[in-house]
């Protein structure tokens, strides 16, 4: 039996908690309705495909920013949301997908598929060594190991000549197939938001596959899960890999996009930032981890423009901090935590309102 | 009879060590306390009986400070302290032993014990830390397994034991006797009539109701969150059918 | 006593033992349970009792000694491989899952042994006609049905302990580990489990670890007593109950005779 | 007429914070001069945080051309986040004006008609110390130290090119992580291996903690520590003692006593409160050279040859002296050995007069 | 590498490795013994580098007075800090604490450019701690970097015994695995636990003060520092201090040697001895098994 006390995260050992054991944190399985869980992902996601022409070129670059990152999140969120398992070098999955995928492609007329390829080859593989090694260790040692392995893989790129040193590399032609090319900015929006679909559809239906609760009961009681006849180490390699091949899709898409790519990409702090990106969400949900992406970047994005907040932007980092902190403060359960909040206000009011049932259609 | 323990305030009850007056308790929506009234006297033995879910736990860990009483107040030594923290309960007398133990698993068994080591309201050390392992023997041979290596029964009397540490002037065993062996059950009710003895009062709460009704003064039994019943003891144990039919035995 | 393993058992255990550091918890332990029987394990606190559990269901490896399982060599074998072989436990501390609902904690259990494979991530796990049937039969034997909805961490305790066994039956396990299923239970629920036992012995091999010894002189068909690692006596329970060594040493002087 | 519009994409958080609002500082004091006008045009300021991370320059220096639309960019400190901008701004053909970041490759391989720089190369810091070494001071064994990344190595490779030229011969290469700081283990190397001189490339709080350690470890007693002026330009303060009597070479020097310089240094000093570096001095120059292009284009940024051309004809009447630009664009200028006295890097002569950089890998 | 070399660099590796320590120490606290993720940290030791900045004008040659001073600071910004943010997150995902952690850098970080601005600073030696002695050849060591290292060494025992062998150690150590237990017992978890998080962002603060010296004073200096004592204090173990020690020492003997033997691939040496110590042993060197 290992110690849960003392590694303070994720609260996985239930054997010695017999304090009150439903509190905040607690997330039951429960389907949410076809409207939040199908319907509202896909209307934002038609939306998203409809605006286009009418985005400015910055507005759609920023959101094919927000959506790879998205993507980076959801990926991460296999193992954090999913299966408890905290991951401080997710980065490293996302800069190999990009570095591969640049490595891959030819100096004149890269191939999209190609490149793809090599992008979710290569970090899954990282993943699966990484993840073999790894998922013997739990909770804080277990974030410390996949920073390990992150930083190693950093190092690798950052001081081996064939990635170009710290400087980064170059994609000469950024890939193609046939007609779709992501030379064009469109094209680059287009194929970002359907990866973006794919992956977010990929990866709710996981969640309620027998696979993901499978990883959702090892987040909160692995032994138990073992007893029951579970070879866990299994299921969460096999999260594990699946979350760094999509890390990998992203990092394709972003070197697709920028080009370029540099060591940088690998950083604990860029592995760091999308787990914040995650918590801020609310780790509960797939919406939580877009909607806390979105926030992270828009808040930094206006916290640091000029044009929006005069001086204080010089400041952007305290002005990001302070409003960090208060939505802590605020948002017990992530941002997910207010739209649950307003269903239950919603829901009381229409107990208390029987007439008003049209209202209780509240959502976030 | 009754009335001894449920009374209103400014009577016997106010008088009391530790009261309860008309306490509502809910975890979230849930509605689980529904005016309960108790007083625990000075010297005076407790039984609090009742099937699974009936709010036992919940009754104590609201008199604990653990799950705020929504109405109703706290009283102890006749003052009114609703909302009185944990800490401070504890610190006006009670020894807790909680359903499921609470050992820590990351101390010592001398550790677990020694942490809560304190003198007693009035001063009194009747419970020292050689007297505990007096008490538990078997404790003696795992003075330095971590609180995660210890057997479940190990686990109770190091539980036991570290209350006893704070010379309390109740005790709250809530099921303390889960999980041990017939002697050392034996032992612990010894042990149990012999804080009785010093004068320590208890609110005991054991799915063996036969020896709860033996070695308490009063016995309250609780049916969905209200009381059901209240007793003396000596008479239920004479005319065992009414509890019966609310323990379904 | 005989090093051989007996054949008809289901499990059958020899010389188990198994140290920590110094301390010898469980000490060349021979135990054989048969289907159709509820093998009573008792004895001191501390004895070793979970600890032969723990070997057993493979949550701890064996220091040495083997165990077969339906004649077959299962002492290296994975916990959870060894589960799917049959071999289900309860816990003596609750381990459930405390932030799933009731139904969800035993579907998950369920789960384990369900067939079509869980890499068929299409199909959807709430669904899963196998796992929801047996986790029903499950709830119903434990008599949980009525809180199959409830978030299991706001159970009480003795209903905790109910979906404890729960969860141990909805793997329908060929051998049952029952680490003190009574514990907490108050008498009606005492009642049911033991007429569950009762059922549930048709067909499995019982283990029960239990230190409420109306309930276990009711419903043993053998005990084994442990003190410090050691069995200290086997026999039936008339045996036991007369056994001088066992007397002193757990049961004590009280009215058990 | 609009405005012409200028943007910052220069460090304003982070380490290098004190060199970004440097650079700004020295650009803005130029357009004041100029009455708020160059080559005719009011000028619009615009501003982005790089925080020297090469993995968000794409990002950061899009909002920048795609948001703010701005004519020109004047970016960076850090060379990764350079060769970021570079890129995209040979994409975009936005005018770009490298205010400090020396990568060898952004007027080497990466070099673009659009692409300026007011600063230096690494190379160029670099190759004069080793010529000055040798010839000069007659050191004939070298060591060399500095952090394992792009800026480092092509200093060090500089200084080993001049050196080796000159008869010298660098006998062992140190380098260490960036940005690590524990140079004692290098220190004992070089206490074993007893060279006649020892060069090292280090910036900002590692030069400082470098020159410090060197001095404690009581080498400099008996081997001279040489630099490019990095290693001691904007750090006296804080090394004191430590860095007295040191050599270094770089195309800028305190108390030139020019009175260009004078009159720079004074103004500066008005203006902010602050003494000026090499950094305001680039800053300013990098506003010097879009004067010169705008006004050979008649303020017409969209001129993009006139532009280009004008400033390759040009000579810009820098406070460090005149300097021209080469094919590829970087300055062909002075560099001047110095000499830390008090807290003052002292010219003592010119290390190479009219000095370019090679320009390898550029075509254009 | 003649022997006298070798000797030299055992030194530096030892010397390296106790400021380690000093730094992770108070990480050890909040991290390893309160459970608290604290991202912060390295902001702790860059302010306190930046009070040893600011006191040095008035204090500079009183060196112990100004520790003190600053230490007192510390206490008082860490009680305040704790009350203010963290005092309501034990009850919450743990995951909370490094989002809160982390907007924390940032105003720290803001605060730390408006009001000192970005630029590097120096702090001198006190007087009577600036020589050195002469090692091996034309090298010298100074007196200073001993007496970093003795003070690592005191904070060690002190900190080993506090929370090894007092009564209050085993109060700590029990809150961090069951809070309401601890309650339950008489003990105000809640202002414990403020002093010990006051007493870990004192101890950060005086590993700033002490380091200020001997490195410098710069913007995100506590960024750099984070990491590695998170590395220590996992490969320790977390909660051991022994642990954290002999971790801080294994990590200065890998970082120096690596340094001078593999130099290409110096920067992944600490990782891969991380990486390597808890695949073998997944709960660290000290962990509890
Ligand atoms: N944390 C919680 N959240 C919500 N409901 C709870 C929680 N804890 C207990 N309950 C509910 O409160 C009711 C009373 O529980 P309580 O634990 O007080 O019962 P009890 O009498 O102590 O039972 P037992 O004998 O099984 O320990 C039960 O119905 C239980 O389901
Ligand atoms: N991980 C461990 N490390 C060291 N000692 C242990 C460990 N686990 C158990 N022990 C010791 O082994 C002995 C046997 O423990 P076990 O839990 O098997 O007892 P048990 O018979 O189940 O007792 P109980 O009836 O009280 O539950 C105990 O003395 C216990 O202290
Ligand atoms: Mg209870
Ligand atoms: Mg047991």
């Amino acid at each position: 039996m290992s110690n849960s006390s003392s590694t303070p995260l994720p609260n996985t050992n239930q054997a010695y908690a017999q304090a009150p054991a439903v509190t905040q944190q607690s997330r039951p399985i429960r389907s949410k309705s076809v409207w939040v869980g199908v319907v509202l992902p896909l209307a934002c996601a038609a939306l998203l495909a409809v605006a286009q022409p009418f985005w400015s070129s910055y507005l759609s670059d920023l959101i094919v920013k927000i959506m790879i990152l998205s993507i980076f999140a959801l990926s991460l969120h296999i193992l954090v949301g999913g299966a408890g398992l905290v991951s401080l070098g997710h980065a490293a999955y996302f800069g190999l997908g990009a570095y591969a995928a640049v490595k891959a492609a030819g100096p004149d007329g890269s191939n999209f598929l190609v490149m793809l390829g090599a992008a979710v080859g290569a970090s899954g593989l990282y993943a699966l060594i990484v993840g073999a090694l790894s998922l013997r260790t739990k909770g804080v040692y277990f974030i410390m190991v996949t920073l390990a392995f992150a930083q190693l893989a950093f190092f690798v790129v950052h001081d081996v000549g064939y990635f170009g040193g710290s400087d980064g590399i170059y994609l000469m032609q950024r890939p193609a197939l046939g007609a779709l090319d992501m030379e064009s900015s469109s094209t680059q929006y287009y194929v970002v938001l359907a990866a973006l679909v794919l992956v977010y559809a990929f990866i709710a239906m996981l969640r309620h596959s027998r696979f993901g609760h499978a990883l959702s009961g090892i987040r909160v009681n692995e032994q138990r899960m073992r007893a029951a006849g579970f070879a866990t180490y299994g299921y969460k390699l096999a999260g594990f890999v699946i979350a760094g091949a999509l890390a990998g899709v992203a990092g394709f898409l972003l070197a697709s996009r920028d080009a370029v790519v540099n060591p940088e990409l690998l950083a604990w702090h860029h592995s760091g930032e999308v787990l914040l990106m995650l918590i801020l969400g609310g780790v509960g949900s797939l919406r939580g981890a877009v909607l806390g992406t979105i926030t992270f970047v828009l808040l930094k994005e206006v916290l640091s423009t000029h044009a929006i907040v005069g001086n204080a932007a010089d400041h952007w980092q305290l002005s990001l901090g302070v409003a960090i902190i208060v939505l802590v403060a605020l948002l017990p359960k992530g941002l997910v935590g207010i739209n649950d909040k307003w269903q239950k206000k919603a829901q009381a009011q229409s107990e208390k309102a029987p007439a008003a049932t049209e209202k209780g259609e509240h959502h976030g | 009879m009754l009335e001894t323990l449920a009374e209103k305030p400014g009577t016997a009850a106010a008088q009391a060590m530790f009261s309860l007056q008309q306490i509502h308790t809910y975890y979230g929506d849930s509605h689980i306390l529904h005016g309960v009234s108790l007083a625990l006297p000075q010297g005076q033995a407790v039984g609090l009986l009742g099937r699974n879910g009936m709010g036992k736990t919940t009754l104590i860990r609201t008199l604990m400070g653990y799950v705020p009483a929504r109405e109703g107040q706290v009283f102890a030594d006749g003052k009114n302290i609703t909302g009185a923290a944990p800490e401070k309960m504890a610190r006006l007398g009670i020894g807790y032993v909680p359903e499921g133990r609470g050992v820590f698993p990351n101390l010592s068994v001398k550790e677990n014990l020694l942490m809560s080591a304190r003198a007693g309201l009035d001063g009194q050390k009747n419970w020292s830390y050689e007297r505990v392992l007096e008490t538990f023997p078997r404790l003696k041979e795992r003075l330095a397994n971590g609180g995660n290596q210890l057997s479940g029964g190990e686990q109770q009397m190091v539980s036991i034991g570290r209350a006893l540490m704070t010379n309390p002037r109740l005790l709250i065993l809530d099921e303390a006797t889960e999980g041990l062996a017939p002697l050392v059950v034996a032992e612990i009710w010894r042990v149990i009539a012999q804080i009785r003895q010093t004068g320590i009062s208890t609110l005991i709460v054991d799915r063996d109701y036969k020896k709860v009704l033996a070695h308490t003064d009063h016995v309250v039994v609780m049916e969905k969150g209200r009381l059901a019943l209240q007793a003396e003891s000596a008479q239920l144990q004479a005319q065992p059918e009414q509890l019966s039919a609310l323990l379904g035995v | 006593m005989a090093d051989a393993h007996n054949p008809a058992a289901k499990l059958s255990v020899r010389a188990l033992t198994r140290r920590f550091g110094g301390l010898v918890a469980v000490s060349h332990v021979d135990i054989d349970l048969h289907e159709g029987e509820v093998h009573a394990v008792i004895g001191t606190n501390g004895a070793g009792k979970s600890t032969l559990i723990n070997m057993l269901s493979g949550e701890l490896a064996a220091s040495s000694g083997s165990i077969h399982l339906e004649g077959r060599d299962v002492t290296q074998m994975p916990q959870p491989q060894r589960a799917r072989a049959g071999v289900g436990r309860s816990y003596q501390r609750t381990t459930i899952f405390p932030e799933f609902t009731v139904l969800e904690n035993c579907r998950l259990t369920a789960q384990a042994q369900a067939r079509p494979r869980p890499w068929r991530i299409w199909e959807s796990a709430q669904h899963c006609d196998a796992s929801l049937q047996r986790a029903h039969a499950a709830l119903a034997s434990a008599g949980l049905q009525h809180q199959a909805q409830t978030i299991a961490g706001s159970l009480s305790h003795g209903a905790k302990r109910q979906l404890e066994v729960a969860m141990c039956l909805a793997t329908e396990p060929q051998v049952l580990l029952l680490d003190e299923p009574l514990a907490g239970m108050g008498a009606e629920e005492t009642e049911r489990m033991l007429t569950l036992l009762q059922q549930l012995k048709q067909g499995h091999a019982v283990l029960l670890v239990e230190h409420d010894m109306d309930a276990v002189f009711r419903i043993a068909d053998r005990i084994t007593v442990m003190v410090n690692g050691a069995v200290v006596a086997t026999g039936t329970p008339a045996q036991i109950r007369v056994d001088p060594v066992v007397r002193t040493a757990y049961l004590g002087e009280e009215e058990h005779a | 007429q609009d405005k012409i519009k200028v943007g910052f994409m220069l460090p304003f958080s982070g380490t290098y914070a004190a060199l970004g609002n440097a650079i700004e500082n020295g650009f803005r004091m130029h357009v004041t001069e100029q009455g708020g006008k160059l080559g005719g045009r009011e000028i619009e300021f615009f501003k982005v945080d790089d925080e020297s991370d090469p993995a968000k320059a794409t990002d950061n220096v899009n909002r920048l051309i795609k948001r703010d639309k701005v004519d020109v960019i004047i970016g960076t400190v850090h060379s990764g986040v350079a060769m970021a901008m570079a890129k995209a701004a040979k994409e975009s053909g936005t005018v770009l004006i490298v205010p400090n970041a020396g990568a060898d490759a952004v007027t080497g391989p990466m070099c673009a008609p659009n692409i300026f720089r007011s600063s230096f190369s690494n190379w160029q810091t670099a190759y004069p110390m080793g010529v000055v070494a040798a010839k000069q001071e007659g050191k004939k064994n070298a060591m060399t130290i500095t952090w394992k990344y792009a800026a480092g190595e092509e200093a060090v490779n500089g200084f080993k090119e001049g050196f080796e030229k000159n008869g010298g011969k660098v006998s062992k290469q140190l380098t260490l992580p960036f940005p690590n700081v524990e140079f004692q283990a290098l220190l004992t190397e070089i206490a074993a291996a007893k060279p006649d001189a020892v060069f090292s490339f280090f910036a900002g709080a590692g030069a400082v903690k470098f020159v410090k350690d060197y001095h404690a470890s009581g080498l400099s007693k008996t081997i001279p520590l040489y630099g490019p002026g990095f290693l001691t330009d904007g750090t006296l303060e804080a090394q004191g003692e430590a860095a007295q009597n040191m050599l270094t070479t770089l195309h800028y020097a305190d108390e030139l006593g020019t009175p260009r310089d004078t009159a720079f240094r004074t103004n500066y000093a008005k203006s902010f409160k602050l003494q000026p570096d090499v950094y305001a001095v680039q800053g300013y120059d990098a506003a010097q050279m879009l004067a010169v292009g705008l006004k050979a284009a008649g303020g017409d940024i969209a001129k993009k040859d006139v532009f280009r051309t004008a400033l390759e004809k040009a000579t810009i009447p820098s406070p460090r002296g005149d300097f021209t630009l080469s094919k590829a664009h970087n300055p062909v200028q002075d560099i001047y050995l110095r000499k830390v006295s008090g807290k003052e890097n002292k010219k003592i002569g010119i290390a190479s007069k009219a000095l370019a950089d090679p320009a390898r890998g550029c075509r254009m | 590498m003649d022997l006298a070399t070798f000797l030299v660099q055992c030194l530096n590796s030892v010397q390296y490795g106790l400021l380690l320590f000093l730094l992770a120490s108070g990480l050890t606290l909040i991290f390893g013994i309160m459970g608290v993720i604290n991202l912060a940290h390295g902001s702790f030791y860059m302010i306190g580098a930046y009070v040893a900045f600011s006191l040095a004008p008035y204090l500079g040659q009183h060196f112990i007075t100004m520790l003190l001073v600053g230490v007192l600071l510390a206490v008082a910004l860490g009680y305040l800090l704790e009350w203010a943010f963290f005092s309501f997150l034990y009850e919450r995902d743990h995951l909370q604490q490094v989002l809160m952690t982390y907007g924390l850098i940032l105003v720290f970080e803001g605060l730390r450019a408006i009001l000192v601005g970005n630029d590097v600073h120096g702090v001198e030696k006190p007087a009577w701690l600036a020589g050195s002695f002469p090692l091996m050849g034309m090298m010298q060591y100074p007196w200073y970097n001993v007496f970093a290292a003795v003070a690592c060494l005191v904070v060690a025992l002190l900190m080993y015994y506090t929370v090894n062998r007092t009564r209050l150690g085993m109060m700590i150590r029990a809150g961090a695995s069951n809070r309401d237990m601890v309650r339950g017992l008489g003990i105000n978890i809640k202002r414990l636990y403020r002093i010990v998080f006051a007493v870990g962002v004192a101890l950060a603060a005086l590993a700033g003060m002490i380091a200020a010296p001997m490195s410098s004073v710069y913007p995100n200096m506590g960024s750099s520092v984070l990491i590695i004592c998170f590395v220590v204090v996992v490969i320790g173990g977390i909660g051991s201090i022994t642990g954290a020690l002999i971790a801080s020492l294994l990590v200065g003997f890998v970082d120096t040697f690596g340094k001078v033997f593999f130099q290409e691939l110096s920067g992944m040496s600490i990782y891969l001895l991380m990486a390597i110590i808890l695949v073998w042993r997944p709960e660290g060197l000290m962990g509890k098994r």
